[in-house]
């Protein structure tokens, strides 16, 4: 299954959505969270994040979900980090962090390859509120 | 050396320390208030990784372990930013212990420009960029002119100076800041200021400890 | 200033976007977490949001942020529960849960009136993170 | 008379509990396993509360108490949709403590509108409401055709039953099973079987104390 990373400047908000996506997922659904920095302080850091992509992948390669401007740059110095072959099959989703992952994460769960699951994690942009 | 590289760095990390508040203030006004926690967050555990490192090192080396700490400690934007800089001027400086003037210029481009690649951003964005790229282009122009590295980078120093303050007289299109729109402007940018300052720091070591390029 | 009211399935989601936002927050902005079941499960609690928007508002009105579907029963529930005057002054943003969060802090923040809170919440559909 | 109603609501939250399971597995194969958990968590609450309340209290207030607490307990999207219907279930039984068949119906089919108007849903979407309509409808016109009450909610749960099964041929575009598209064909929709529970539980307590409405 595709594995699935949550970047959050908060550990609290990366745990929580976790724990959300969770509920929804298969048993063995990689879903790691990768929020705040070591210090528990509120920020993102790029070698938790390398860290988390390892764990996340079992080979069907791995989805990151990411907050807000700074985590994406923490995302892509941490997919610099990683040799080609794994970057090869790790992607970011250009899509909400919490509304986006609940997507990826069911996709993922059903089985789905790494574009399904980037592309149902995009479609979360679409999602109405009212 | 790798000792006299290791001496800058923590020069530069004092000089953080030192403007700790100052940046966090910056940032309170435009930002989120933690550039100067984060870059001391950085620095401090930068400092503690270097002076871990064996003696002889190269500079590469340093350089190298400067980067990593900076993009898993610092938290903030600036975290990737300067790591991924230091790790581009790393990568020019392997297996060496002593820069020679042409690589200088190398590595100081290479770190703008990774600053460039990573954040997406140019001059003109309030960015810290606004200072370094200024900076880089006098510091080459200096070494061309075959000016001393203290002179070019007392050039280079004047040009992020300036361009701090220019970032005053712009609007954040990048980074935080640019939530404010318009309410950014009359600001000095906390990024700019940072890069100034450690280029200052290096700077003031380079003249005191007389060291040269070649 | 026009108040917030982030109201998420997890607790710590919301708190941890409250945390967040509080970062770019003025002094006196009220960001209020309302987030999980009383018994610390994850869920919503229409009765906790009401509560919520009632400590939000100081006049100016409230923007309410929410993550997913059950949310929005529960706080258009809560929104029943409310006095129609304030019940008039309160608006759901149709825009991610925690993208809009920042944004409609930032805005009110700044003094900007209800609908001006509620339109930069909703840019926050707009955010790229490519 | 409210201790009546009690009672039945008394019941109604046994049968839940007894649920709890089974529940909460319909709710893993094609939502978020909670749907039993969310259910009695809410039902325990509403029984402390009811039994809280003093004797003699008008069966709109028990009903209004049932609402309140599951809007703010249940914890699912099952908690506002049950709780609305709850509370306008509750607003035409205000200060009586007696029900009418007339006024029976209008309560199921306020109870009915109130899950429509809340979750913005119909039949056919694999919810609660494909056994609540059709369950409601039934009651309808069994009182029209002057059945007993007993009668009339056997029909009722003949229908949702019904509504039950149906749910296994369709697939969910309301709530969390809609996540899933074609996945969600095969299996029943778990808030249609807590419906059905609930309908079940009350006829079967207006069946064994003979409870007419008149
Ligand atoms: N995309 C970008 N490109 C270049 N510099 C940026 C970018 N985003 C932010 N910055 C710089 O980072 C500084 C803020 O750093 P910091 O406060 O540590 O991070 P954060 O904004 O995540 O809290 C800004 O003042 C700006 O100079
Ligand atoms: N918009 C809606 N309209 C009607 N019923 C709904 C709607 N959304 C969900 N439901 C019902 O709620 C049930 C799920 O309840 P529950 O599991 O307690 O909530 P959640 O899905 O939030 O975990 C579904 O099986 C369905 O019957
Ligand atoms: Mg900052
Ligand atoms: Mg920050
Ligand atoms: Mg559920
Ligand atoms: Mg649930």
């Amino acid at each position: 299954m595709v594995g699935i990373v949550i970047v959050s400047h908060s550990a609290k908000i990366a745990e929580g959505i976790r724990d959300m996506a969770a509920q929804m997922a298969r048993k063995g659904q990689k879903i790691i969270a990768a929020g705040g920095t070591t210090d528990g302080d509120i920020g993102t850091d790029a070698v938790k994040i390398y860290e988390a992509i390892k764990t996340a992948d079992d080979g069907s390669g791995v989805v990151i979900m990411v907050d807000l401007g700074s985590a994406i740059l923490s995302t892509e110095t941490a997919l610099e980090l990683l040799e080609e072959d794994l970057r090869n099959r790790v992607k970011i989703a250009d899509a909400p962090v919490l509304e986006g992952s609940i997507g990826a994460v069911v996709q993922a769960s059903l089985g789905g390859p790494l574009s399904e699951v980037l592309a149902t994690a995009e479609d979360a942009r679409e999602l109405r509120k009212r | 050396m790798s000792h006299t590289a290791i001496a800058a760095i923590e020069a530069i990390s004092i000089a953080i320390s030192k403007n700790k508040e100052f940046l966090t203030d910056l940032d309170a006004a435009i930002g989120d208030s933690d550039h100067g926690i984060n870059m001391t967050r950085g620095f401090d555990a930068v400092l503690i990784k270097v002076k871990g490192l064996p003696t002889h090192t190269d500079i590469g080396t340093v350089l190298k372990t400067v980067g990593m700490t900076l993009i898993s400690t610092v938290g903030g934007a600036s975290g990737p930013l300067y790591g991924t800089a230091f790790l581009r001027a790393a990568a020019l400086a392997q297996g060496i212990s002593c820069i020679g003037s042409h690589t200088a210029v190398q590595m100081l481009e290479a770190a703008t420009n990774g600053i460039k690649e990573r954040g997406k951003a140019t001059s003109g964005e309030k960015t810290m960029l606004d200072a370094l790229e200024p900076a880089c282009e006098a510091f080459a122009n200096g070494i061309k002119a075959q000016k001393s590295l203290v002179e070019c980078l007392a050039l280079a120093c004047d040009a992020a100076y300036k361009g701090v303050e220019y970032t005053k007289t712009i609007i954040a299109t990048k980074g935080r800041a640019s939530y404010l729109g318009e309410r950014s402007l009359g600001h000095q940018d906390p990024g700019a200021t940072s890069s100034y300052i450690m280029l200052k720091a290096l700077a003031d070591f380079c003249r005191h400890n007389n060291l040269e390029v070649n």
